[in-house]
C-alpha cells in the first residue's frame, strides 16, 4: 500500500549566495514513512539547528530537498499540479510554534479561519461556515464570541494558539505539522493544546509529526520519536524506549538536561566535553564526534550507520557496533504506531 | 598643425603671452595653492600695480592701496559678467564693455545723448567728409599715448578700421565690411577712410561711442602680434588708452584704480578725475536686496530699477537722487525702445491681419498705468523720441499717418474681426484657432528688466484670445530663439536711431547694409520696394529734405505692414546716492550731456564728472 | 515521572473578556495617540478645504490672472489677501496656486510610488536576474542628488512645453528608487512571515498573497513612501520654479515667491505677496513631515512605545 | 575577503560616478539649445549689435570645442578627457576651463556648504540624542517639534526670511555678497573675518533647514537603543549617566548617521545652488546654476562630476571608517 507521506533520501543544503562556498547541511540523507492507514503521532526532536523545521518546510512543500524525493501518496510533492496540489495542500496542515506571527496583523483572527473554508469549498454557504467555524473553535474550548472579529493582538497567546488548532481542526487533514506549538504558550495551557492535538489523532485519524526541543512533552504525546542533531537522524524508536533508555550519547545528553521531577537524579551528569564546532566545515564522520565523550577515531572517519539497539530502537553510534545495522530507508519500520 | 613641432606662429604666440600674458597665469586659478606669477615676468608699467586678480581667497595677493570710501565708486552690477576674468581686449571674444570695462579704452569721438554733442577725443576735431561723403579724414590729438607708452598714431586707428573689415569673427565686421574700402595712414597723425559707398554716417555710427554701441580704438602693436585677436583675452595689464587699471578682478568684485600718467591729464585736455577708485559689486538676482544696498550706501549707483523700486528708494534714503529728482518718472529716456517682435516668414505672422489683431489687442494705456505708475512709457514709434525724432515724429507727414493708421488704438472688436477674417475661430478655451492651430503667442522676454511688463502684456493677449502658452519665458535661449526666427513673440528693446529714422529702417531691411543694430532683422520683412527707399536713403544725411521725405515713405511702411508691434520706450531709472559722491548727470545738472548709464561706452564720462560729497 | 498528567480541554472561564471595539473605534483610540498624524491630516484638510470652498466661491478663472483686479493692494475686506503687482487677487491665486501645487506633488508622488511598488514586487518576490538588475539599477541611481539631474533636465527641455504636468513627470523621473529600495526590503521581510507560509496552507495562490496578504501589511509603508514622494515632487518643483524654470503662467506656490522676488515686493513693502506662498509652502511640508512621522509611528511600533 | 570586498566596493563607486556622469552627458544634449550661439547672442544683444555672419563664427567655435562631431564620439572623448583630469573649456566663458571656475569658485563651497553640513549634524545630532535621552530637561525634547517643522522649510525660502528680517529690517548682516566690497581677497584675519560675516546668514539658513533631519534621525535612534541590554545594564552597573550618554548612547546611536553624512554632502550642495544664488556667492552652486541656465554643458558636467565623485568618495571612506567606529561590523572577516 501507498504511505501517506515517504522520504526518500532527502538532503536538503543551504548555500549563502551564488559566490560562496559555505554551505549548511540542514537535512541530511532522512528517509521516513507515514502510513495511511495507522494515524501516529511522530516527534522529531533536537536542538536548535538540528533540521527539525527544515524537516517541516520540506513536509509543507515551501522548500524543496536539494537531493530526494518527498512523496505524498506515492506523488511527488513538487511535481503536484492543479486537483492534486490543492488535495495536498487541504491534507497537510501545519500549527506553527509562534501563535502570533501565523496572524496577518492586518486582519481579524477571522481571516484564518474564513481563508481556508473559502479556498477549499469546505461550506457551500456563509452560515455553514461559521457554524463549522463555532464547532472547531468549540472543541478547543473557545467561546466563538469571544474571538472573532478580534485583531490578533486583542488575543492572549493561548488563545491564539488554540484558534491554530481549531483551524486544522477544520481543515480535517491528513497529516498535521505541530512546530513546537506549545513552546510559546503559558505552562498552564500547554496541556490543553496538546490534548486537543491528541484528539485530532484519536478522533478524526490524523496523524501528526510532532515537532519539538522538550522532551517532556514529547513524551506525552508521542508513539515514536526521532532525534535529528545537524540534520542527521542520531537516534529513533519507540518514545518510551528512546526516553527511558536513550543509547545513543546525544540523546542522554538531552534527556539528562531535562529537569525531571526526581530529585534523586542530577541534572547534567553527562559530562559535555567541548563546544560545538563551527559549522560549515568538512565533515566526514559522525557529526556528534565533537562534542561526544566517548568519540573514537572511527567516529571522525565515517559517519555510523543505525544499529538496532532494541526491537523499537536504533542508534547512529559505533557504540554498538556489533549490533545488526538498520538500512536508513527502513527507519520507518522502526517507529511503533 | 602636427604635434611637435612649435611653428613660428606658436611662437610668436608664446612670446607674447610670456609678455603681456603673465597675468593669464595669475588668473588661472587651476593650481590654487600656488602663488600670483612673478611681477618681475610682466612689462615695466610703473604706475600699474601689478595684477594681483587672485580669484581663490586661499592664494596670496599683493595688496592694493588703500583708498578712502569717499575716493571710492561702488557701483553694482549683475551676476554673470563677472565670470569672463581678464578678457579685457574688446577685439576678444566675450569682451563685455559693460562691467565698466569701457574705462580702458578710449574712442576717438564721444557723443552725448541729451546735449546731442559729438566730444572728439582721440580725434583733434570733427572728422572731414568729402562732398559725396566717399572719403573721410580723420585727425588725431597731439600727445595721446598707450599705457606702456607707445603713442597713439594713426597706425592703430588704421589696424583697428582694417581688421574690422577683414576678421569676420569680429562682431563689427559686417558693419564695417560693406562700407570700408580701406583705412591708410596719411601720416602719423591723420587717417584716411576711403568708403565703396556714400556713408555719410559711418564716423558717427561706428568711430563714436554712445551707449552701448560705437567702438574704441585698440593698440596695433599688441594685437596685431596676436594669431587669432578672438582668442587673445588681453589680460589685466594689456597696454589701454583709457583712465582707469583693473587691479583686481574676481568672480566677486572688480577694482579699477585711475591710472595718473593718462594722456588727457598728462597733456592737460582733462581735470585729473576725483574717483580714485571704481568698484564693480557683482549684485544677486533680487533687486530689492540691492535696492536696500543703495539705500544704505553700500552701493552709489546700481543698474536701473523698476518703477515702485526706485520711489521706494528714494522714500528712504533722501541722499538718493535720480534723472528726473524726486520726480516721477525717475529717470531718462533710453535708446532702447521695446516691441513685440516676430518672424513675419512664418504663419501665423505672416498674414499683416494677425499682426494688426495682436497689435489692436495691447491697451498702452492700460500698461502705463498698471506697470509704470502712471508714467507715459508706453509708444507706437521704432525709435527713441530723442528731440530731432521727437521732431519727425510731430511731423505733418508722420502725424497724418497715425491719424491714417491709428497704431495706438486698442479695440478688441476690430481685433476679433480681424481674426475672423484671417480664418481663425474661437475654441473651447476662448483661444484662436484655425486647422487645429492656435497662435503661437508665448512672449519671451529678458529676465528681470522684462519681469514686469511680460506677464501683463501676455494677459492682454490672451484675454484677446491670442494663446500666450505656459505663460512668460525668460530664459537665456529667448534671444537665441528670435534671432534663429523660432514661432512665438518677442519682446525685445532694439537700439537703432539716435539722431535721426534712418538705422531703425536699416534694422528692418532685409539686406543689411550695415547699421547700429546689424544683421537684427529679426521680423525678416521682406519688400524689395522699402530695400530700395532704405538704400537710396542711406546717400542722403540727416537734414536733407529728400531724406525727410523717403523716411516718411518708410514710415509708412512701419504702419502698413505692422512689421513689429511698438509697445513701451525704455526709461533707465538709475540710483544716484549722493552720500559720497555728487554732480551726477540729471535733468538739471546736464553738464556735458551724457546718459547716466554707468555701464555704456560713455559710462567713464559720468564716473569722471563726479565731485566728492561735502 | 508520568506526573504531567495529560489535561482535557476545559473552557476558560478565567480568561478576561476583551470589549469588542469596532475597527472606527479603534482608529480613533489610535488617532488619539498619534498626534502627529492627526495634526498633518488636519493640515492637509484645511488646505483642501480652502481650496475647494474657494474654487467654488471666487472666479479663480479670472482672478487669478494679471489684470483682473486693482494691483498692489494690501490685504482687506474686499481683498483678504491682498492683490499683487500684476493685479492677480491673492486669494484667487492661492487657491489655484495650492492646488496645481499639490497636483504636480501628488503626481509624482503617485509615479514614484506606484513605480516603486511595482519594481519592489517583482525585485523580492521572483529574485534571480530581475532582482539584481532592478537592485543595481537602483543602488546605482541613488547616490546621484536627483535635484541637480532635475534642474539640468528642466533647463535642458524647451521652456514653452513646460506646464505644471511635464513638471511633474519630470520631478518623477527620479522618486522611483527610494520607494523601490524600501518596498523590496519590506517584501523580503514580510514574504519570510510565517502568515505567508499559513496563507498558502489555506490554500492561495501567489498573486493573492501578495495582493492580499502583503500588500496590505505595507499600507503604511506605501502611503509613508507616497506622502515622501508628494513632498519631494512638491521641493523639486519649487526649487525649479524659484529658478524660474517652472510655467509662469498658471499660478503655483513656487511661482508666486519668484514673481514676487522679481518685482522685489518685500523692499516695495508688498509684505503680502510672498507671505501668503510662503506660508501655504510651510504648511504643506509641516504636514506632510507630520504625516510622515505619524506613519513612521503606525510602521514602527517601536518607536510608538516610548512615546 | 576584505581585499574583495574593497575591490567590489570601488567597482561601486566607479559604476555610480559612470552612470551618473553618462546621464548628465546626454540630458543637456537632447535639447535644441545651443550654448555657443546664446552666448553670441547675449554678447550680441547687450552691446546692441549682431554679427551678420554669426553662423560662421558658431560653426568655428563649434569645431574649435569638438561639438561637430558625432555625439556618441564626443562623448567617448570627453570621457577620456575626464580620466586625464581635463574637463574641457567653457563654453561660455572661453577661454576659461571648467577646472579653472571649479577651483575659483571651490573654496567658497567649501568653506560655506561643508562647514554648514558638519555644524548642522553635530549640532542636530546632539539635541537628537539629548531629546531622546530621559534624563534631559524637558526643554530640549519641547525643541524638536520646531526643529522638525524648520526641517520641513526649503534652505531658500528660509534665507529669503533671513535676508528680510536680519538684513533687511534689522540690518544685522550683510543682505548678500561673499565679502565686502572694495576689500581684496587675502589670508589676512581682517579678510577672513569680513568673509565670515557673510557667510552667516547663508550658513544660519542652510543649518535650520538641515538640523532637522539630523535630529530626528539621532532620537530616532536614540530610542531604539534606550531599549537596548547593553545600555541597561550598563545603567545597573552604576555608571556616571554622562559616561553612559557618550560613551554607550551617543556612539551607538550615531554610526547609522555618519553614513547619511556622505549623502548629506551630495544634498547640501544641490541646495547650495539656491542658497549661493539668493546670496550672490560664487561658488559652485551659484556657477552650476548659472551654467544651466546657459546650458553651458561642461560646466555642468564638470560641476556634476565632482559632486557625484565627492558623494561616491564620502560613502566610500564611510564605509572604510564603519569598523573602526562599530567593533561588531568586520567585512567578511573569515
Amino acid at each position: 500500500m501507498t504511505p501517506l507521506l515517504e522520504f526518500r533520501n532527502v538532503t536538503k543544503i543551504y548555500t549563502k549566495g551564488l559566490l560562496s562556498r559555505a554551505a549548511t547541511t540542514a537535512l541530511d540523507d532522512v528517509s521516513l514513512k507515514i502510513e495511511d492507514d495507522q494515524p501516529t503521532i511522530l516527534t522529531v526532536a533536537g536542538e536548535s539547528g538540528s533540521g527539525k523545521t527544515t524537516l517541516a518546510m520540506l513536509l509543507l512543500g515551501f522548500i524543496t530537498p536539494t537531493r530526494g524525493h518527498i512523496l505524498y501518496k506515492g506523488k511527488d510533492i513538487t511535481k503536484l499540479r492543479g486537483e492534486e496540489k490543492i488535495t495536498f495542500r487541504k491534507e497537510v496542515q501545519a500549527v506553527f510554534q509562534d501563535p502570533f506571527a501565523v496572524f496577518n496583523p492586518f486582519y481579524t483572527v477571522d481571516h484564518l479561519l474564513t481563508v481556508p473554508i473559502e479556498k477549499f469549498k469546505l461550506a457551500r454557504s456563509r452560515s455553514e461556515a461559521r457554524d463549522k467555524i463555532d464547532e472547531a473553535l468549540s472543541a478547543v474550548g473557545l467561546r466563538p464570541e469571544d474571538v472573532l472579529g478580534r485583531f490578533p493582538h486583542q488575543l492572549s497567546g493561548g488563545q491564539r494558539q488554540r484558534i491554530n488548532v481549531a483551524r486544522a481542526l477544520l481543515l480535517k487533514p491528513r497529516l498535521l505539522v505541530a512546530d513546537e506549538p506549545v513552546s510559546m504558550v503559558d505552562a498552564s495551557l500547554r496541556a490543553t493544546i496538546l490534548e486537543s492535538l491528541r484528539n485530532l489523532n484519536r478522533e478524526y485519524g490524523i496523524s501528526i509529526i510532532y515537532i519539538t526541543h522538550d522532551l517532556t512533552t514529547a513524551y506525552h504525546v508521542a508513539n515514536s520519536i526521532i532525534v535529528l542533531y545537524r540534520g542527521s537522524v542520531m537516534e529513533a524508536g519507540s518514545i518510551d524506549r528512546v526516553i527511558r533508555d536513550p543509547q545513543h550519547p546525544y540523546t542522554r545528553l538531552l534527556i539528562d538536561s531535562i529537569p525531571w521531577p526526581d530529585i534523586n537524579r542530577k541534572w547534567g551528569q553527562t559530562e559535555i566535553v567541548a563546544r560545538e564546532q563551527e559549522h560549515g566545515s568538512i565533515e566526514t564522520g559522525c557529526k556528534f564526534a565533537s562534542r561526544c565523550p566517548f568519540a573514537m577515531d572511527k567516529c571522525r572517519q565515517a559517519p555510523p550507520p543505525l544499529y538496532q539497539v532494541a526491537p523499537q530502537q536504533v542508534a547512529a553510534c559505533y557504540l554498538y557496533d556489533q549490533q545488526p545495522v538498520v538500512e536508513r530507508e527502513r527507519l520507518s519500520e522502526m517507529l511503533p504506531v | 598643425m602636427t604635434k611637435n613641432k612649435i611653428t613660428r606662429r606658436q611662437l610668436l604666440r608664446l612670446s607674447a603671452l610670456a609678455g603681456t600674458g603673465a597675468v593669464i597665469a595669475a588668473c588661472a586659478p587651476a593650481t590654487p595653492a600656488a602663488p600670483a606669477a612673478p611681477a618681475a615676468e610682466q612689462p615695466a608699467q610703473p604706475a600699474a600695480p601689478a595684477a594681483e586678480a587672485t580669484p581663490t581667497p586661499a592664494a596670496e595677493a599683493p595688496q592694493i592701496p588703500e583708498v578712502p570710501r569717499n575716493r571710492t565708486v561702488i557701483m553694482g552690477w549683475g551676476a554673470s559678467d563677472f565670470d569672463n576674468i581678464g578678457v579685457t581686449s574688446p577685439f576678444a571674444a566675450g569682451h563685455n564693455h559693460q562691467n565698466f570695462n569701457s574705462s580702458l579704452w578710449d574712442p576717438l569721438y564721444y557723443w552725448a545723448a541729451f546735449s546731442d554733442t559729438v566730444y572728439p577725443w582721440l580725434a583733434a576735431g570733427d572728422p572731414e567728409y568729402n562732398a559725396d561723403f566717399t572719403e573721410v579724414t580723420i585727425k588725431l590729438r597731439d600727445g595721446i599715448e598707450w599705457s606702456d607708452g607707445t603713442p597713439i598714431t594713426s597706425k592703430d586707428v588704421v589696424f583697428t578700421v582694417n581688421t574690422w573689415r577683414d576678421n569676420d569673427k569680429l562682431d563689427y565686421h559686417s558693419r564695417v565690411a560693406p562700407y570700408v574700402k580701406e583705412a591708410v595712414a596719411v601720416d602719423d597723425k591723420t587717417v584716411k577712410i576711403i568708403f565703396k559707398q556714400p556713408s555719410p554716417r559711418f564716423v558717427f555710427d561706428v568711430l563714436t561711442a554712445h551707449f552701448d554701441t560705437g567702438r574704441p580704438i585698440v593698440p596695433a602693436h599688441v594685437l596685431e602680434k596676436q594669431a587669432d585677436v578672438t582668442a587673445f583675452p588681453g589680460g589685466l595689464d594689456m597696454p589701454h588708452s583709457g583712465p582707469y587699471n583693473i587691479v583686481s578682478w574676481t568672480n566677486n568684485q572688480k577694482i579699477f584704480d585711475l591710472r595718473e600718467d593718462w594722456w588727457a591729464i598728462k597733456t592737460g585736455f582733462q581735470p585729473v578725475p576725483e574717483a580714485k577708485r571704481v568698484i564693480m559689486q557683482r549684485i544677486g538676482d533680487d533687486m530689492g536686496v540691492v535696492a536696500q544696498r543703495v539705500v544704505n550706501n553700500e552701493l552709489d549707483t546700481a543698474l536701473d530699477f523698476r518703477n515702485d523700486i526706485i520711489a521706494n528708494i528714494l522714500k528712504q534714503n533722501p541722499k538718493v537722487t535720480t534723472h528726473t529728482g524726486q520726480n516721477e518718472p525717475h529717470g531718462y529716456l533710453d535708446w532702447w525702445p521695446n516691441a513685440l517682435w516676430m518672424n513675419l516668414e512664418i504663419e501665423p505672422f505672416s498674414d499683416v491681419r494677425v499682426r494688426r489683431a495682436i497689435n489692436r489687442a495691447v491697451n498702452r494705456d492700460q500698461i502705463d498705468e498698471v506697470v509704470y505708475g502712471g508714467a507715459k512709457v508706453s509708444t507706437i514709434y521704432p525709435f527713441p523720441l530723442y528731440p530731432p525724432l521727437q521732431k519727425f515724429a510731430d511731423s505733418p507727414g508722420v502725424q497724418a499717418l497715425v491719424e491714417k493708421y491709428q497704431p495706438r488704438k486698442f479695440d478688441l472688436e476690430e481685433s476679433a474681426k480681424l481674426m475672423e477674417e484671417a480664418g481663425y475661430k474661437k475654441n473651447a478655451d476662448g483661444l484662436w484657432e484655425k486647422d487645429g492651430k492656435t497662435v503661437p503667442a508665448q512672449i519671451s522676454g529678458f529676465a528681470g528688466i522684462h519681469a514686469d511688463i511680460v506677464p501683463v502684456l501676455a494677459e492682454m493677449l490672451r484675454q484677446a484670445g491670442f494663446d500666450t502658452g505656459e505663460g512668460p519665458d525668460f530664459s537665456p535661449e529667448a534671444y537665441n530663439n528670435m534671432a534663429q526666427g523660432r514661432p512665438g513673440l518677442y519682446m525685445f528693446g532694439h537700439g537703432a536711431s539716435l539722431r535721426d529714422p534712418f538705422a531703425v529702417f536699416e534694422l528692418f531691411n532685409t539686406k543689411p547694409t550695415g547699421n547700429v543694430a546689424g544683421s537684427n532683422n529679426f521680423s525678416r520683412y521682406n519688400n524689395p520696394e522699402f530695400e530700395k527707399l532704405v538704400l537710396e536713403m542711406a546717400k542722403y544725411p540727416a537734414g536733407d529734405p529728400k531724406f525727410d521725405e523717403l523716411a516718411v515713405q518708410a514710415m509708412e511702411f512701419y504702419y502698413k505692414d505692422v512689421i513689429n508691434v511698438p509697445i513701451i520706450q525704455w526709461l533707465h531709472r538709475i540710483a544716484y546716492n549722493q552720500t559720497y559722491w555728487v554732480n551726477w548727470p540729471t535733468e538739471t545738472n546736464v553738464g556735458e550731456g551724457y546718459n547716466g548709464a554707468f555701464w555704456h561706452w560713455t559710462g567713464p564720462r559720468v564716473i569722471a564728472a563726479l565731485k566728492p560729497a561735502g | 515521572m508520568t506526573q504531567i498528567a495529560a489535561v482535557g480541554p476545559k473552557p476558560d472561564a478565567q480568561e478576561i473578556r476583551y470589549e469588542h471595539p469596532s475597527r472606527l473605534t479603534l482608529t480613533r483610540r489610535y488617532l488619539r495617540r498619534n498626534k502627529s498624524l492627526v495634526l498633518g491630516l488636519a493640515i492637509v484638510i484645511a488646505l483642501t478645504l480652502f481650496t475647494v470652498i474657494g474654487s467654488l466661491t471666487i472666479d479663480t478663472e479670472k482672478r487669478a490672472y494679471p489684470l483682473a483686479v486693482k494691483p498692489k493692494q494690501p490685504p482687506s475686506a474686499e481683498y483678504p489677501l491682498g492683490t499683487d503687482f500684476f493685479g492677480r487677487d491673492l486669494l484667487a491665486v492661492m487657491v489655484r496656486g495650492i492646488w496645481q501645487t499639490a497636483v504636480i506633488g501628488l503626481i509624482a508622488g503617485a509615479i514614484g510610488t506606484g513605480v516603486g511598488v511595482i519594481l519592489g514586487f517583482l525585485s523580492a518576490y521572483y529574485g534571480g536576474v530581475v532582482d539584481t538588475i532592478i537592485r543595481a539599477v537602483t543602488e546605482v541611481l541613488l547616490p546621484i542628488p536627483a535635484f541637480l539631474i532635475l534642474v539640468i533636465i528642466a533647463g535642458s527641455i524647451d521652456r514653452k512645453s513646460v506646464t505644471i504636468y511635464t513638471m511633474a513627470l519630470i520631478v518623477s523621473l527620479l522618486a522611483w528608487m527610494g520607494p523601490t529600495r524600501v518596498m523590496r526590503a519590506q517584501v523580503l521581510t514580510l514574504k519570510e512571515r510565517l502568515f505567508v507560509n499559513v496563507a498558502r496552507l489555506s490554500g492561495m495562490s501567489n498573486l493573492e498573497i501578495i495582493f492580499k496578504e502583503i500588500l496590505p501589511n505595507m499600507l503604511p509603508f506605501i502611503l509613508a513612501s507616497f506622502v515622501s514622494g508628494v513632498f519631494a515632487g512638491i521641493f523639486g518643483s519649487f526649487g525649479l520654479s524659484v529658478l524660474g524654470l517652472g510655467p509662469l503662467r498658471e499660478p503655483l506656490i513656487g511661482n508666486t515667491i519668484w514673481f514676487a522676488q522679481q518685482q522685489a515686493a518685500f523692499f516695495n513693502g508688498w509684505w503680502w505677496w510672498p507671505l501668503w506662498p510662503s506660508l501655504a509652502l510651510v504648511l504643506i511640508f509641516v504636514s506632510l513631515t507630520l504625516i510622515n512621522v505619524g506613519l513612521d509611528e503606525l510602521a514602527n511600533p517601536r518607536v510608538r512605545r516610548t512615546e | 575577503m576584505r581585499l574583495g570586498y574593497l575591490v567590489r566596493r570601488i567597482l561601486f563607486l566607479i559604476a555610480v560616478v559612470w552612470v551618473a556622469a553618462t546621464i548628465v552627458f546626454f540630458i543637456p544634449r537632447l535639447s535644441a539649445r545651443n550654448p555657443i550661439r546664446e552666448r553670441f547672442a547675449e554678447i550680441a544683444r547687450s552691446t546692441g549689435f549682431a554679427p551678420k555672419d554669426l553662423e560662421q563664427i558658431i560653426a568655428a567655435y563649434e569645431v574649435k570645442f569638438g561639438l561637430d562631431k558625432p555625439l556618441l564620439q564626443q562623448y567617448i572623448e570627453y570621457m577620456a578627457g575626464v580620466l586625464r583630469g581635463d574637463l574641457g573649456p567653457s563654453l561660455t566663458r572661453y577661454p576659461k576651463t571648467v577646472l579653472e571656475l571649479i577651483f575659483s569658485a571651490l573654496p567658497w563651497t567649501i568653506v560655506l556648504l561643508m562647514l554648514t553640513t558638519l555644524i548642522s549634524f553635530a549640532l542636530g545630532n546632539l539635541l537628537g540624542a539629548l531629546a531622546s535621552w530621559p534624563r534631559s530637561p524637558k526643554f530640549v525634547k519641547g525643541l524638536m517639534a520646531p526643529l522638525m517643522m524648520l526641517q520641513a522649510v526649503p534652505a531658500y525660502l528660509l534665507g529669503l526670511l533671513l535676508i528680510f528680517f536680519i538684513a533687511f529690517r534689522l540690518k544685522l548682516l550683510p543682505m548678500g555678497g561673499a565679502y565686502s566690497q572694495g576689500v581684496t581677497p587675502s589670508l589676512t584675519l581682517e579678510f577672513i573675518l569680513d568673509a565670515a560675516r557673510h557667510q552667516i546668514l547663508p550658513a544660519i539658513s542652510l543649518i535650520l533647514a538641515s538640523l532637522g533631519f539630523w535630529a530626528l534621525g539621532m532620537r530616532g535612534m536614540g530610542i531604539t537603543i534606550q531599549g537596548e541590554d547593553y545600555v541597561n545594564f550598563a545603567e545597573h552597573k552604576g555608571l556616571h549617566p554622562r559616561t553612559i550618554f557618550t560613551q554607550y548612547y551617543v556612539r551607538n546611536a550615531l554610526l547609522p548617521q555618519i553614513t547619511g553624512l556622505a549623502l548629506a554632502f551630495g544634498s547640501v550642495i544641490v541646495s547650495g545652488v539656491l542658497v549661493e544664488q539668493l546670496y550672490g556667492l560664487p561658488g559652485l552652486g551659484g556657477l552650476l546654476g548659472d551654467a544651466i541656465l546657459k546650458n553651458d554643458y561642461f560646466v555642468i558636467y564638470g560641476i556634476t562630476l565632482f559632486v557625484i565623485l565627492s558623494i561616491a568618495v564620502l560613502m566610500f571612506i564611510v564605509d572604510l571608517i564603519y569598523p573602526l567606529l562599530d567593533p561588531r561590523i568586520r567585512y567578511e572577516s573569515r
